[in-house]
């Protein structure tokens, strides 16, 4: 049990890119504020050496530092052993240390299968396409999830999947080209998943016609970009971290913290999908069906995080084991 | 006197000016921003320990870019030997620490670190001693290839299946580079001030240092004057290279005991001004490189508690390198001509 | 997989090398006119990365593709213009400097975005393309090559027109002069520092083209750092390319063409990592120069002030 | 043939003065310089000749002083300002483009906005050389040239925008003696037409053939004139005379000088030459030795010849007819392609310069600037060049830098190097400067074999005395002397064989003495020897 005062959120990049990096300081700082926290927000770290700031903010006197980046999870550990304050890290589920050290391991996959399924529904084309800007864990397995989503809609919709290159995450003209090329092969509906490179992407829909003469759609990842959109956004995964947040500081007050990971779903509406003006009524429900389902538990979404084994979901047309 | 305080005093003053106007403009204090950069990066004990732990690699670098440049060769592949040589240390370092005491670990990581980025700077010195290739072509294009081989390395051979990041495996903690006293201090920023002092010495103090300064300043008088540039040429590149490896490997045995894919500080676009501004002189790199440390660490601290996005440090990096420069070059003019 | 390479997809492969290949061509030809001259131009990432943000911005808010191109151009020249203050006329390091550039226009390119458009992304509309009658039609290569934006058409005659430039004028001869033997173009009675100065200006425009054209074209909007590395590509492309602007656009085609082929790759479903695609061209570059590399030629003079009468 | 004394001068030079770090240049220099003159300037090494005319030619700047163009007040801020006076230089040291071709470089500096007019050039380039006496192909890239050639290049520069002053700053140096004399002519038909022309020169004869007027630098100061009704009235040897008496006499050196004088009175004789020992085996030896050609360069075929200890052996021919290969043979620098060479009866023919310089051979570059030194470097630096690692400078391979200062200093005492201090960057001396420190450096301790590749080329006739005064030394040592030199002077001076080379070969060997001239010059046209 322990008297928690301040909580820090460390982000790779500036908390205004309308997905991971924002929804991780706005949900901190809601979190913050609903237990009435000091908050101290570090955006714009980049991805390399995040100790020194972590370090500095155990200073500041933390009670839990939130280092929401993958690429943080091997740093963050370490300080929280050599100041002794807890820290919260991304993607590391075997990392727990109770008292100092919990794993949030966030994945849409099961958003994505909804999506994947919205997505082989809407395409006139029977292609849809995967757009990557990097392949961590968290996006592989929103990646697997719309793939064995659009394959489970039996539409025989063909999956085509690009990665941009490396160190792409800001690289937003390598998303609009790469996009571009998807739509050619015949996608009229693009999974999107990037950071900045993700409004290349999104600027590659607006302006590029699908095959068929007609419109291309987005489906968007984690953020929710419909301040932004100009007739293309379809939908989005949306991630709702405040859930987790909220628990980690709960558990902190209780000595919980670090003995159970943190997860997001579409349970509690911590994932769920963006309903938009375009998705038709109909499909809409079809899809809160599937949702319910999932919930229930008569359908299950393989978690698959390797990339290895998302790319090979991509070339083989049999969905894998429900 | 190279390192007069004026030199230095005046370039940052009018950098801070010039910086703050900007701020300013942005509606932040520049007052409370440059008090946070000095607070963090200086004079607080626990921000000072982190600017000498990230001045350790950029001295190394420091310490190879100086017999490079001294001997005329622009080695501008930095940052893809040293990037290798820190894959070469990540990949090693957990294997070995299983059955090797961790001194001996890192003792041979740092050996296979180096001789890694020396293998990766043979094609320039072979392409520029056989066909008269420039290097500064030759390195810029081993970087770029190294980078990307850095990443190819991490994600496929060296890849820890028991992480979902892609990056090597672990070196544990406690069996990195011993730390000093009470610190978090690593020891290999005293692998690094030896490493420039020594460098420094050869330099400007034996018959090889002076060799490499021929071949550097007249290749064709060295000739004349019976040295053999070629060797001398594939020697300048692999100590040049070697010490950047070594930079490598002490930043990943030091800090990071892991390298993850895509992990790229780019200091070679950093040490590289911070060299020539130093003159190839050892302790004014040594004092340049500690400015810049503290920018970085205390400009980190400033921007987050004020709310300034860090991209306003690069732009503080960049008018202290031209203001820097400025004087750097009105104090040669003065010098050429007071002295003879 | 074989079904996928279709018409429309490989031409959209095509058309994506293109649009990665023009900014690399106009700052390889553009670091090629300063290293004529004697400059060594490191600063050229920060010129491309100062005409990609003022590209942006100017074309989004005047809706205008050209104007952008211009502004672009004449924010590269601006950038370029402190290279020329400090590196021509106060003959200060020209590798300090130039570095020196690239970073603070990271730095503030980035920082005006945040300030600006982060809370927004503003976006480009589809490029307008002048279509050439009858070549649009060719399969593949029609739409990849005459269904373009006029600057793609201008930007490879421009290659024809530095040719010339170099070949044929005075000003050509003056560049090779000036990174030659600069005192005999002193000698001859031309201004040397004023020689250099509008080469790297004219690089600068021509970089800050190349920008605006990746920011407009290339991506639709601005993003900070989105040049990464393509400036210092452009400088291996201009010192491969031996004082010869046809083989900067081979250059250019070659590392847009590798990039074109990692997405045909990856969409084809092959499981290849980007790195290793990406390495393709630097090996190729690099496997050449072993087996038939020829001595350089680089100017002289490269990276070396010029003072007048000075020993 | 003489301009009237009441006429304007076309140039004239009011109380010049030019400062460079801890030297004083030019000190208050007052010259007139008339249209249908040439004017001979002389002076020793670091006199300040260069730097008068590079004032002239827009390249310095004054500190004080002015100048008057036909008795107007003009500031030449330029050397396009100079070229627009119609005052063409040829400088010192070339000045041209060597990747551009001849008529590329004449048309540099034409209307920046213009493409290449090539046919108005081609016209030009004709009118200059029908009146020059020269042909010169327009195409070829001037890298290709050979030095006589380039300077015909630099000449035709200079007229391009039509002459009223041209500046030639020791055009003789680079020139075989027909050169030499051709240049005089070409002089003197210009001056027929009424240009005025400044000549700068070491060799007095020149001087005196040529001039009309001589005005005489020392140590930045105008130290004395011969004017034209004076010179007229002079024989050689009285304007000889005259001339070093201006040069050398000097309150300031005082006795040092005087034996100057009378020493290089003394060097208008032939010198005595030593005893040749030729008792053992020769100490050098080339047999049957042939180099690979480059692109541009005269290589060897065949050449053969050894030397004995105590012997001069003088290689005479037209400059690049494989001279450098063969020095660059004999100190290791370059690879035979096949035939062998003996140094003290050892084979050394695979040896590198280092094994060579420990067998004692040394070789003096006629390339001071370009391999001879490091000229960012240190004079001190630079004394010690070709023995990094040794000792005493070194120990342990660490160097001891005082030491090396002090040797420095030393040298420069006993050679009179003119040098603000042993810091000093090579590159600031003077050109003569620079050939002492290669001599003081070169000729030292357990020299066997010495290649003097044009000693005394830029030298002022008192540094040309002290180098060859040095030769004959080396060989009176028992050092086996090698002196390759496009003078024939030189050679027949101090040579005791003299071996002629042309086109790579060696057209013949000719013992010195009288009637040796014509042999030589017959062989050096490529004739073979009877
Ligand atoms: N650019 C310069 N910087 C520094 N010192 C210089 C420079 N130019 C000339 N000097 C110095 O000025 C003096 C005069 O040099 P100058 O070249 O005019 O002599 P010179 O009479 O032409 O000699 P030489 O016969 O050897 O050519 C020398 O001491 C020289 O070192
Ligand atoms: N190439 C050189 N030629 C002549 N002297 C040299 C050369 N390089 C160095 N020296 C001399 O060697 C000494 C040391 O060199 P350097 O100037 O680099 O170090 P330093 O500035 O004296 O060192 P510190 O600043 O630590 O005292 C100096 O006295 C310098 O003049
Ligand atoms: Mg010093
Ligand atoms: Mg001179």
């Amino acid at each position: 049990a322990g008297d928690v005062k301040k909580i820090a959120v460390l982000v790779p990049e500036q908390g205004t890119d309308y997905g991971w990096n924002q929804q991780g300081v706005d949900a901190a700082r809601a979190v913050a504020e609903k237990f009435g926290l000091e908050f101290l927000p570090a955006e714009g770290l980049g991805y390399g050496d995040v100790r020194p700031t972590l370090r500095e903010l155990a200073d500041e006197g933390a009670s839990l530092m939130i280092a929401h980046a993958s690429g943080y999870n091997t740093a963050a550990p370490e300080i929280a052993q050599e100041t002794g304050v807890p820290v919260a890290v991304v993607d590391k589920p075997d990392g727990l240390v109770a008292g100092l050290v919990a794993d949030y391991t966030l994945s849409g996959h099961d958003g994505a299968y909804l999506a994947g399924i919205l997505a082989a529904k809407m395409s006139r084309t029977g292609t849809v396409g995967i757009v990557v800007s990097g392949e961590p864990p968290s996006w592989n397995s929103q990646s697997a999830g719309f793939a064995m989503g659009v394959k489970s809609a039996g539409t025989g919709t063909k999956i085509l999947y690009a990665v941009i290159g490396p160190a792409a995450y800001a690289d937003a003209a390598g998303g609009r080209r790469v996009t571009e090329s998807v739509i050619s092969a015949g996608a009229d509906v693009v999974f999107g998943q990037g950071n900045g490179s993700s409004f290349g992407m999104i600027q590659a829909v607006e302006t590029t016609k699908a095959i068929d003469g007609g419109k291309a759609w987005f489906i968007d990842v984690i953020g929710d970009k419909t301040g932004l959109d100009k007739g293309h956004l379809l939908s989005s995964v949306l991630w709702d971290m405040v859930p987790v947040y909220s628990a980690m500081v709960e558990d902190l007050k209780s000595g919980a913290f670090g003995t159970v990971g943190y997860k997001i779903g579409l349970v509690d509406d911590s994932v769920r999908l963006l309903k938009t003006k375009h998705i038709p009524s109909d499909t809409w429900g079809e899809l809160m069906e599937v949702r319910q389902q999932i919930i229930d538990g008569s359908v299950t979404v393989a978690e698959v995080y390797d990339a290895q084994d998302v790319r090979a979901l991509m070339t083989s047309v049999e969905v894998p084991a429900e | 006197m190279i390192f007069s305080t004026a030199r230095v005093l005046v370039p940052i003053i009018m950098a801070l000016v010039v910086g703050g106007l900007i701020l300013f403009a942005l509606g932040k204090d520049p007052f409370a921003y440059y008090e946070y950069v000095v607070q963090r990066g200086l004079l607080s004990w626990s921000g000072f320990q982190q600017t000498l732990i990230r001045s350790a690699p950029l001295l190394l670098i420091a310490s190879g870019l100086i017999v490079a440049f001294r001997a005329g060769i622009w080695n501008l592949g930095v940052d893809g030997q040293f990037l290798l040589a820190a894959v070469a240390s990540a990949a090693l370092a957990p294997v070995l620490i299983v059955a090797l005491p961790s001194w001996l670990t890192i003792i041979i990581c740092c050996g296979v670190s180096i001789a890694v980025a020396m293998a990766w700077s043979v094609v320039p010195a072979f392409l520029k001693t056989r066909y008269g290739l420039n290097e500064i072509i030759t390195t810029l294009m081993m970087t770029f290839l190294g980078i990307s081989f850095a990443n190819v390395l991490v994600k496929l051979p060296f890849n820890d299946p028991d992480n979902t990041v892609p990056q090597t495996m672990t070196l544990p903690v406690t069996d990195r580079l011993g730390r000093l006293f009470d610190t978090t201090i690593h020891s290999g920023i005293i692998i690094s001030l030896v490493a420039v002092f020594a460098v420094h010495f050869v330099m400007t103090r034996t018959a090889f240092g002076l060799k490499l300064q021929i071949v550097g300043s007249n290749p064709r008088a060295a000739k004349h004057a019976g040295l053999n540039v070629g060797r001398l040429t594939f020697a300048t590149f692999a100590i040049s290279a070697g010490l950047v490896g070594l930079g490598g490997a002490v930043e990943i045995l030091g800090v990071w005991g892991t390298m993850r894919a895509d992990w790229n500080p780019a200091y070679g676009l950093l040490v590289i001004p911070l060299v020539f501004l130093a003159r190839f002189h050892g302790i004014a790199v040594i004092g340049f490189t500690l400015l810049f440390a503290i920018l970085m660490i205390g400009g980190e601290s400033a921007s987050r508690r004020m709310g300034v996005p860090n991209f306003y440090v690069l732009v503080l990096v960049a008018l202290l390198l031209i203001f820097l420069a400025l004087v750097e070059y009105l104090d040669h003019l003065s010098h050429k001509r007071k002295k003879a | 997989m074989g079904g996928l390479l279709t018409e429309v997809f490989i031409a959209s492969l095509l058309f994506g090398a293109v649009t990665v290949g023009i900014p690399l061509l106009l700052a390889g030809l553009g670091e090629q006119i300063s290293e004529k001259s004697g400059v060594l131009n490191i600063g050229i990432e920060g010129m491309m990365l100062m005409g990609a943000y003022g590209g942006f911005v100017a074309a989004y808010y005047t809706e205008s593709f050209w104007f952008g191109f211009l502004a672009g151009g004449f924010l590269g020249m601006a950038v370029a213009f402190l290279m020329v203050l400090f590196c021509v006329l106060l003959s200060m390091n020209q590798i300090v400097i130039g570095i020196a550039l690239t970073i603070g226009a990271e730095g503030l390119t980035a920082l005006l975005h945040h300030f600006q458009f982060s809370r927004t992304y503003p976006r480009m509309p589809e490029v307008p393309t002048l279509d050439i009658p009858g070549l649009q039609n060719i399969p593949v290569i029609g739409p990849a090559f005459f269904e373009r934006h006029p600057l793609v058409y201008l930007s490879i005659l421009l290659v024809v027109f530095v040719a010339w430039i170099f070949r044929r004028t005075q000003i050509g001869l003056n560049l090779q002069a000036a990174g030659d033997k600069p005192a005999a173009l002193d000698a001859a009675g031309v201004n040397v520092k004023l020689t250099r100065a509008c080469a790297v200006l004219t690089t600068g425009f021509l970089a800050g083209i190349g920008g605006a054209f990746m920011a407009n074209v290339g991506a639709g909007l601005f993003v900070p750092h989105m040049t990464h590395g393509a400036g210092f590509i452009g400088i291996v492309l201009a010192m491969l390319a031996r004082g010869k602007p046809l083989w900067v656009l081979l250059g250019a085609a070659l590392f847009g063409s590798s990039l074109a082929l990692t997405t045909a790759l990856q969409v084809a479903g092959l499981n290849i990592p980007t790195d290793v695609v990406q390495m393709l061209p630097f090996a190729m570059v690099i496997v050449v120069l072993i087996l038939f590399a020829r001595h350089s030629y680089l100017p002289p003079a490269l990276g070396l002030p010029y003072h007048r009468g000075e020993r | 043939m003489n301009s009237a004394a009441g006429q304007t001068p076309a140039v004239s030079l009011h109380s010049i003065t030019k400062r460079f770090p801890g030297v004083l240049a030019n000190n208050d220099i007052s010259l007139d310089i008339h249209a249908g003159e040439v004017h001979a300037l002389l002076g020793e090494n670091g006199a300040g000749k260069s730097t008068l005319i590079s004032i002239l030619a827009g390249m310095q700047q004054p500190d004080a002083g002015h100048i008057e163009i036909e008795g107007v007040r003009v500031k030449i801020h330029s050397p396009r300002e100079s070229l627009r006076l119609q005052i063409g230089t040829v400088f010192q040291h070339v000045v041209l483009v060597h990747s551009l071709t001849v008529i590329e470089n004449l048309m540099l500096g034409g209307a920046w906005w213009r493409i290449h007019d090539r046919k108005t050039a081609l016209a030009r380039l004709r009118d200059i050389s029908e009146l020059l006496g020269v042909k010169i192909e327009p195409d070829v890239p001037v890298g290709r040239l050979s030095l006589g050639q380039q300077q015909q290049v630099e000449i035709i520069r200079a007229l391009w925008h039509g002459g009223k002053v041209l500046v030639l700053d020791e055009p003789t140096s680079m020139l075989t003696p027909q050169g030499v004399d051709e240049l005089g002519a070409l002089m003197r038909r210009l001056a027929g037409q009424g240009v005025a022309i400044v000549f700068i020169t070491h060799k007095l004869r020149e001087a005196y053939a040529f001039g009309d007027r001589i005005s005489v630098l020392r140590q930045g100061k105008l130290v004395g004139d011969i004017l034209p009704e004076h010179l007229d009235d002079m024989d050689e040897e009285q304007a000889t005379n005259e001339i070093i008496q201006l040069m050398f006499k000097s309150a300031v050196h005082g006795a040092e000088s005087a034996e100057a004088e009378i020493f290089l009175r003394e060097g208008q004789e032939r010198h005595k030459r030593g005893v040749i020992n030729k008792s053992g085996p020769p100490v050098i030896s080339l047999e049957h030795v042939s180099t690979r050609a480059e692109p541009g360069e005269c290589a060897l075929h065949d050449i053969g010849f050894s030397v004995m200890p105590g012997e001069v052996f003088g290689i005479a021919g037209v400059d690049g007819n494989g001279q450098k290969h063969l020095a660059e043979v004999i100190a290791g620098q370059r690879p035979v392609l096949s035939g062998c060479i003996k140094v003290s009866g050892e084979l050394t023919t695979d040896a590198d310069v280092p094994a060579r310089r420990r067998l004692g051979v040394r070789y003096i570059t006629d390339e001071r600037l370009g391999e001879g030194t490091v000229g960012g470097h240190s004079v001190a630096t630079n004394l010690v060049l070709k023995g990094i690692g040794a000792p005493p400078f070194w120990r342990f391979f660490v160097t001891i830098w005082q030491r090396i200062f002090r040797h420095a200093r030393e040298i420069i005492v006993a050679h009179d190097v003119r040098t603000p201090s042993e810091h000093t960057p090579l590159a600031r001396l003077s050109g003569g400067n620079i050939q002492k420190v290669l001599l003081a450096r070169e000729i030292s301790i357990n020299a066997s074999v010495v290649v003097f590749n044009k000693p005394t080329y830029g030298l002022d006739i008192h540094n040309t005395r002290l180098a060859r005064d040095r030769i004959v030394k080396a060989a009176a040592s028992g050092i086996a002397t090698i002196v390759i030199s496009t003078e024939l002077d030189e050679l027949l001076e101090l040579s005791d064989r003299i071996g002629v080379i042309f086109n790579g070969e060696m057209s013949g060997i000719v013992e010195n003495r009288a009637g040796a001239e014509s042999e030589i010059g017959r062989l050096m046209t490529g004739a073979k020897a009877a």
